[in-house]
């Protein structure tokens, strides 16, 4: 079990040495010859205005908000699986609850239609 | 031998440095990231107790847990009000929002 | 010699500690070892996927796909990396260079990290932690942030919409992944893949089929690939996140994402189709990885063959599909199988099985239901108004007005 | 620290100076050949602690240190690597840690460090020299600093690492290993100016050579570890297996196996030391800078080779009833003898200044292999030793020479071969320290008696001839003694004697202390070398100081060989030759007018011209081995290896660093330093302002308001109440 | 020097030389950066603590979730890349005081704490810390009430939060 951990640990460490590399080769043998004109930002081929800054609509924050609030079930419900032999039918049904308020939830920000994309 | 006193120096050294955060940060949100530091250090330290001192209960875990919802809902909320205030102020600098003085 | 990776492993053990060296060290050591052939096999996979993927999109598009360089143009791959290697890689004024460096790293790296916890035979596998599922989802959100930083290093806005669209679609995504990965653990009571596939007697596939739709349909999600591949829509947002890459970065993202879908068929393979289980398998341990890729190119055909023949969803279907549509109905699942498998705890495997398909299939029907009258009314909405094409010449004039 | 322990370390500072310089310094000439002196100058502090141990323990031959580690299992058993240290090697050890750290340190005035930058010097060629004006607003030309300086100075580190692993490694196998890498490294090195073809061609022609050698060599080693199953030392030398190898038979009749293996491994050594047939590269190896032809070509890598056979002498001599030599110790005394006047012959004729001592050296050589092969064991160390020594003096002593009259070449302009030696002529005033210095060596290497190392050393290989009555070899090697003090003598003179015959001879200088305190060094130990060798009968001065190299290098032998005891027929043969050869070398040569031809071109006449071109020797070669080496040499060393790998590694290192750089000054320095400054700046400004206003209506003045007295109560709790 | 101990010191360095950028540097994006960065390396430190569910817990909810919200919200909230001025309020000295004196207090409390120097117990035999936590989340006798409570929690966030975030179209 710690020894699978270690092979995760170092597998963490060397996982980015390959891309890494693969990014490093071509800065050897690739030519380098950057102008203004080639490192301009690319916008469909014409010239690039206004500030790459542009104003979000809040809905990506909504968004994520309600995938927040759903990910933060698997704390409760994934150990709840894991235990699933040793509970009684009323532990489920307990788990069952917590999953209904979420939808709740789900269902309010759907009736005030924040999920449809305008 | 690793003993206690390293994880309560880690968390006590993190929250003291999310506290730094909190205290100093003009930027709301940057605030926030000092919030979620402090949060760490507390979570670390239930499970450091929970580790060391009874690791036949899951206590400490539990309360681990809980946190984690708490933050959560901390951080839904809090980046929510930021970004409500910002459509009315434009701006989310703590020390301008400074409607509450004498 | 029946289980050659476990044989080699102990005979490099018998030379390492032949030479005194300690306990930890030689795990280690191992542990390097294993990493880097890993890594390196599933490269190589890598790059034989994009030769497969070309000849089938040939093939679906009746066309004969790259034919040139080698027999059946396998070599392909490789020229194409080295032209890749060789091609001047461009920083876009105003980038930030080092998350810039970074993301595309991030892309492949993560996906690698997949493989750690993919059972290959009863006794070969990366790493068999007791968390694999989550670890999956982990790994799978730290993709999601490489993306975003993508978007945000290059300067460029439509690069950063792209992104933000790329992550507001694999969050979404994630929450009906995360629930249809709940079901198989819930049935094995564990979340270590090789307890998963060791419990599967039946396939699960054969006993929550609608998980793993669901599962399938979100992954593809999560791939970004056609249909739900707005975020490279080159026809909105020029390429999404990665439009100011090139060269060998640009290839990173390209082979990750190609990797991407070989290892979530992996794991879908794994979690539904039994993983290496097949005749044999226990005398013949070797077996194992044949079977569980053989079971995970299936996956990656279906999932080639969905690409390739549905259009691109728009964003506000695909954001609607998910909410109101896939997330409802993995939670409503999982109630279902919860309740369902506590009430069965004592009920022998042939019943519970049949009982559990049954249930998925009267799901899948009253959804059925409903998802065919939501479409009539829709068809009746679209049917009303509708924007009138104008006549060219029109436009012409404009046009030349213009001028 | 286990003595053992230490031997291991010994190779590794300069391979780690190897990789540091061409991965991350190669930039830094400074920085480099720091690292390349620290390196060696590590491993000689390491081998004298070595030494000094394995003096001090007096029983060396019997149980020297020695560790192994497995490497690769071999069926049941494995095949053991591993460091071994006996008496052979301490003196092995001695010289070559002594003569590689000099050279080290002797680079650094030869490659020009401190000079400046040349005006039109490109990486592959010799420096031209650079114009510098002085405050006059005169132009000089002056010498310029080696363009590939860092890497000459990573080459000679790899090269010392080949050289220490193949001393200390305890198996043939091993040894091999290091031999191949010091072949490599000389390779590198005889090509190290890779612009000029006839370096490329030298190196191609000395790496083909030798490889000659070392395939052969190979083969020895395969079929010696197929009959004893394993290549360590202990293993082989051992008396069973010594039986077996001899009782065993061989495909060719009547030969044994040890005769056989014998064969193999000597005709390594015949590649490595430049033995005739297989001579011809290390004179054209005097292509490469001048430290490398001391260091490889004199002191160290050609003494691997005969170090190779006095190594496996229990094989060669294995089978020998009653001094009787083998037919391996028989072929070794004949090419070895031959060798030697053969090489003295051509030296004769030669003009170049390193090519005579080039020649010299593989006649030296041919001294120490007919050593071996008249089965004089300790007498072969023994000259090895001292030749090491007074051979790279010589080297180094022709290139400071080279040096001077370069500086010459460079004032003058004139253009000329600053290696010709009817060149030069009275730089005995311009360059002192390099004179008296290079006459020492001289002196040493003719054997000018009682004094010179020289002496002894040879005066023993003949007084073992004389004692094993092996009268041709002794005639052959005597002859060669007189030819040795002759063109030695002729060396000298014309180098130094006389009065200039050039310009630039004028206006030489003499080098700078990196140069001349090396010289210095060496030649104290060419003269002391000598003398713990002295045959403990020797009249007057025998027994003065014990004859310390016979009692310990015999010990390496498990039957110790005996002293032969002293007679003078010998040690008049040695006098009369050295003296004789000397005082005929001055005569013929003592002042030569600018312009004359050799004097000796009109009495020999064809013979001189057959001296001159060496016996023809590099034209039959020629066909066989240089034309298909140029393409080896220009696509792959120069183009793959050189080019590509190499640089573009550091190019990439460098824009590591340099990112590095830039995150250090974003991250470390504005932050923390202007952070620290601003602070002291309006601290006290800031004081007065947040006092003004307790209610700012800011919430983190509140929440540190509020902690204030938080922490005010809780200490003055913690303090005051709540103590008892 | 346990492997242990290495592991323990460089991931502290790590994180909290992590968690000091995230509360000095001026750019928001590279400050959630380093802020993921320390929260990665919090991860490791329950590894350490053989609370493996939470390491991976910690990499889904934080990074995965929290971090991508944080950093939507400054996309949301910024017109500019760089804001102008300081990036700490005036009084941040006085903050960086409190930290300082709360950390040595905390320090100096927990040393004269008899149990802190407490080693390393082992755990029970086969103790499968997650089967007992949710064992422990749903039980009566356990944690179910703030178990429900929490789902109730994360209710009203989501409703708050998208109540308040959310401007109707006009």
């Amino acid at each position: 079990m710690p020894d699978d951990w270690i092979f995760i640990g170092i597998f963490l460490l060397l996982a980015p040495v390959f891309p890494a590399a693969a990014i490093l080769i071509p800065r050897l043998i690739a030519p380098r010859k950057p102008n203004a004109l080639k490192s301009e930002t690319y916008e469909c081929g014409i010239e690039t205005h206004g500030e790459t800054w542009v104003q979000f609509k809040a809905q990506y924050y909504i968004f994520a908000l309600v995938f927040l609030i759903f990910d933060i079930e698997i704390v409760f419900l994934y150990p709840w699986a894991v235990a699933f032999d040793n509970l009684p039918m009323f532990a489920v049904l307990e788990g069952v609850l917590f999953i209904l308020i979420l939808v709740a939830g789900l269902l309010y920000t759907w009736r005030k239609g924040v999920l449809e994309w305008v | 031998m690793i003993s206690l006193s390293y994880f309560l120096v880690f968390a006590a050294a993190l929250f003291c440095i999310g506290l730094y955060g909190v205290l100093a940060r003009k930027n709301a949100i940057a605030i926030l990231m000092g919030i979620e530091l402090m949060l760490n250090g507390v979570v670390i330290n239930l499970i450091a107790f929970w580790r060391f001192r009874s690791p036949e209960m899951i206590t400490g875990q539990a309360f681990g847990v809980i946190v984690f919802a708490v933050a959560a809902a901390e951080v839904a909320v809090g980046l929510a009000l930021f970004i409500a205030i910002f459509r009315r102020r434009n701006t989310i600098a703590a020390d301008e929002i400074d409607l509450l003085k004498w | 010699m029946s289980d050659p990776v476990n044989s080699i492993a102990d005979w490099l053990r018998m030379i390492l500690s032949s030479w005194g060296l300690s306990e930890g060290m030689i795990t280690l050591i191992l542990a390097v070892l294993g990493v880097v052939v890993l890594a390196t096999f599933v490269l190589i996979v890598d790059i034989l996927l994009v030769w497969i993927e070309r000849k089938m999109v040939a093939r679906f598009q009746d066309r004969i796909g790259p034919n040139r360089v080698g027999p059946f143009g396998i070599i392909q791959p490789i020229a194409d990396v080295i032209k890749l290697l060789i091609k001047e890689d461009i920083m876009p004024m105003g980038a930030d260079k080092f998350i810039f460096n970074l993301s595309p790293i991030i892309a492949l790296a993560t996906v690698l990290l997949l493989w750690a916890v993919v059972p290959f035979a009863p006794t070969v596998i990366g790493a068999d932690i007791n968390v694999a599922v989550l670890y999956v989802v982990a790994i799978g959100s730290i993709g999601t942030l490489g993306i975003i930083m993508a978007g945000w290093a290059s300067n460029n806005k439509y690069a950063l919409l792209g992104a933000f669209r790329t992550v507001a679609q694999m969050i979404a995504y994630e929450v009906p992944m995360i629930i249809a990965l709940l079901i198989p653990v819930l049935l094995a009571r564990s979340m270590g893949m090789q307890t998963i596939v060791a419990a599967q007697s039946p396939w699960y596939i054969f006993v929550i089929p609608l998980a793993a739709v669901i599962l399938f349909i979100s992954s593809i999600a999560e791939l970004g690939r056609t249909p739900f591949d707005i975020s490279e829509a080159e026809s909105e947002i020029v390429a999404g996140f990665h439009i100011e890459y090139t060269g060998m970065k640009f290839g990173l993202f390209y082979a990750g994402e190609l990797l991407h879908a070989l290892t979530v068929s992996a794991l879908i393979a794994t979690l539904f189709l039994g993983g290496w289980r097949g005749p044999f398998v226990d005398q013949v341990p070797i077996l194992g990885p044949v079977y569980l890729f053989i079971k995970a190119f299936l996956v990656y055909y279906l999932i080639m063959w969905v690409r390739y023949s549905f259009p691109r969803v728009r964003i506000d279907q695909m954001l609607g599909f998910n909410w109101k549509f896939l997330t409802p109905l993995a939670l409503f699942l999982l109630i279902v199988v919860a309740i369902l498998d506590k009430a069965m705890t004592d009920v022998n495997t042939v019943w519970y099985v049949l009982v559990m398909l049954g249930a998925n299939l009267l799901i899948v029907w009253g959804t059925m239901l409903i998802l065919r009258r939501y479409a009539r009314t829709e068809r009746v909405r679209i049917a009303e108004e509708r924007p009138v094409a104008v006549p060219p010449e029109t436009e012409m004039k404009e046009l030349v007005g213009q001028e | 620290m286990e003595p053992s322990t230490l031997v291991w370390l010994l190779p590794v500072p300069p391979l780690l100076a190897f990789f540091l310089i061409v991965f991350f310094t190669n930039r830094s000439k400074t920085v480099s050949h720091i690292l390349g002196i620290t390196a060696a100058l590590l491993s000689f502090v390491g081998s004298m602690v070595i030494v000094t141990l394995a003096i001090r323990s007096g029983h060396l031959g019997e149980e020297p240190f020695s560790s192994v580690l497995n490497w690769f299992p071999t069926g049941d058993t494995w095949f053991q690597i591993g460091v071994w240290v006996d008496p052979l090697t301490v003196a092995t050890l001695f010289f070559v840690a002594i003569t590689i750290l000099m050279i080290f340190i002797y680079s650094v005035g030869y490659q020009n460090f401190g000079q400046p930058k040349g005006d039109h010097d490109q990486p592959g060629l010799p420096p031209h020299g650079a114009t510098v004006v002085d405050e006059h607003g005169h132009k000089h030309k002056v010498p310029s600093i080696e363009p590939m300086y860092s890497r000459f100075f990573a080459f000679i580190s790899l090269f010392a690492f080949g050289m220490y692993v193949l001393v200390v490694s305890n198996n043939l196998l091993t040894l091999f290993v290091g031999w191949e890498i010091m072949g490599l490294c000389s390779y590198l090195l005889i090509g190290f100016w890779y612009a000029k073809p006839s370096a490329r061609a030298a190196a191609i022609k000395a790496f083909l050579t030798t490889r000659i050698g070392d395939v052969v060599m190979l083969l020895g080693l395969a079929y010696l570890y197929y009959l004893a199953g394993s290549l360590s030392y202990d293993v082989i030398f051992s008396e069973e297996t010594l039986h077996l190898l001899t009782s065993t038979g061989t495909p060719f009749v009547g030969i044994s196996a040890a005769v056989l293996i014998g064969l193999f491994l000597f005709f390594g050594t015949v590649g490595k030391s430049a033995q005739w047939p297989l001579h011809v590269w290390l004179p054209d190896a005097m292509e490469g800078p001048t430290p490398v032809s001391a260091m490889i070509h004199a002191a160290t890598m050609v003494s691997a080779g005969v170090y190779l056979v006095i190594r496996v002498f229990p094989i060669i001599s294995a089978g020998m009833q009653h001094g009787e030599p083998t037919l391996t110790m028989n072929v070794m005394a004949f090419i070895g003898a031959f060798t030697g006047l053969f090489a003295a012959t051509i030296a004769l004729a030669q003009n170049d200044i390193k090519r005579v001592l080039a020649y010299s050296t593989i006649s030296q050589l041919g001294y120490m292999i007919a050593a071996i092969g008249i089965g004089a064991y300790v007498a072969a160390a023994f000259h090895l030793f001292t030749h090491a020594f007074f051979k790279a003096l010589l080297f180094l002593g022709s290139g400071s020479v080279i040096h001077g009259v370069e500086h010459g070449v460079l004032h003058t302009g004139e253009d000329i071969d600053p290696q010709d030696m009817f060149n030069m002529g009275g730089l005995r005033k311009k360059m002192p320290f390099t004179f008296w210095t290079f006459l020492i060596g001289g002196l040493a290497l003719s054997g000018f008696p009682f004094i010179t190392a020289g002496f002894w050393s040879k005066d023993e290989i003949l007084a073992d001839a004389f004692a094993h009555a092996n009268w041709p070899v002794l005639i052959v090697l005597a002859f060669a003694a007189l030819l040795t003090a002759f063109y030695t003598m002729r060396q000298i003179t014309l180098t130094f004697l006389g009065k200039s015959r050039t310009e630039s001879a004028e206006h030489a200088v003499e080098s700078k202390w990196t140069m001349t305190l090396p010289l210095v060094l060496l030649a104290i130990f060419a003269i002391i070398a000598g003398w713990p060798g002295i045959p403990g009968d020797f009249p007057l001065i025998g027994g003065f100081i014990p004859n310390f190299v016979h009692e310990f290098v015999g010990e390496t032998l498990s039957e110790h060989p005996e002293a032969i005891r002293f007679s003078w027929i010998p040690l008049l043969i040695s006098l009369g030759v050295s003296l004789g050869g000397l005082a005929l070398g001055w005569w013929v040569y003592r002042d030569i007018p600018a312009g004359a031809p050799d004097p000796l071109e009109k009495p020999l006449g064809p013979v001189y011209k057959l001296l001159k071109n060496k016996y023809y020797f590099d034209e039959l070669y020629g066909y066989i081995f240089v034309r298909p080496s140029l393409w080896l040499s220009e696509t792959f060393t120069y183009l793959w290896l050189d080019r590509t790998i190499i640089d573009g590694f550091l190019h990439f290192v460098s824009r590591i660093t340099f990112s590095l750089g830039g995150v250090f000054r974003n991250y470390i320095d504005k932050p923390v330093i202007n952070g620290f400054g601003d602070f002291v700046g309006e601290s006290v400004k800031r004081i007065g302002r947040s006092g003004r206003y307790i209610q700012t209506g800011r919430v983190q003045q509140y929440m540190i308001m509020a902690l204030i007295i938080a922490f005010g109560t809780l200490f003055s709790y913690l303090f005051f109440i709540s103590q008892p | 020097m346990t492997v242990m101990q290495v592991i323990f010191l460089v991931t502290a360095v790590v994180s909290l030389g992590g968690a000091v950028m995230v509360v000095t540097v001026r750019n928001l994006i590279h400050a959630s950066l380093w802020l993921i960065l320390t929260l990665f390396g919090v991860a490791v430190m329950y590894g350490l603590l053989s609370a493996t569910f939470f390491t991976v817990i910690q990499v889904v909810i934080y990074i995965g979730a929290i971090a991508i919200l944080m950093i939507f919200a400054i996309m949301l909230t910024r017109r500019v890349k760089q804001e102008p001025g300081s990036s700490v309020n005036n009084n941040w000295w006085l903050a960086g005081l409190m930290a300082l004196v709360l950390f040595t207090a905390l320090v100096w409390m927990l040393s004269t704490w008899p149990g802190f120097q407490t080693t390393l117990p082992e755990l029970p035999q086969d103790f499968d810390s997650i089967k007992v936590l949710g064992t422990a989340l749903v039980s009566p006798e356990g944690y179910v009430i703030p178990f429900e409570i929490a789902s109730f929690l994360l209710l009203a966030a989501l409703i708050g939060a998208v109540a308040v975030a959310w401007e109707r179209k006009s």
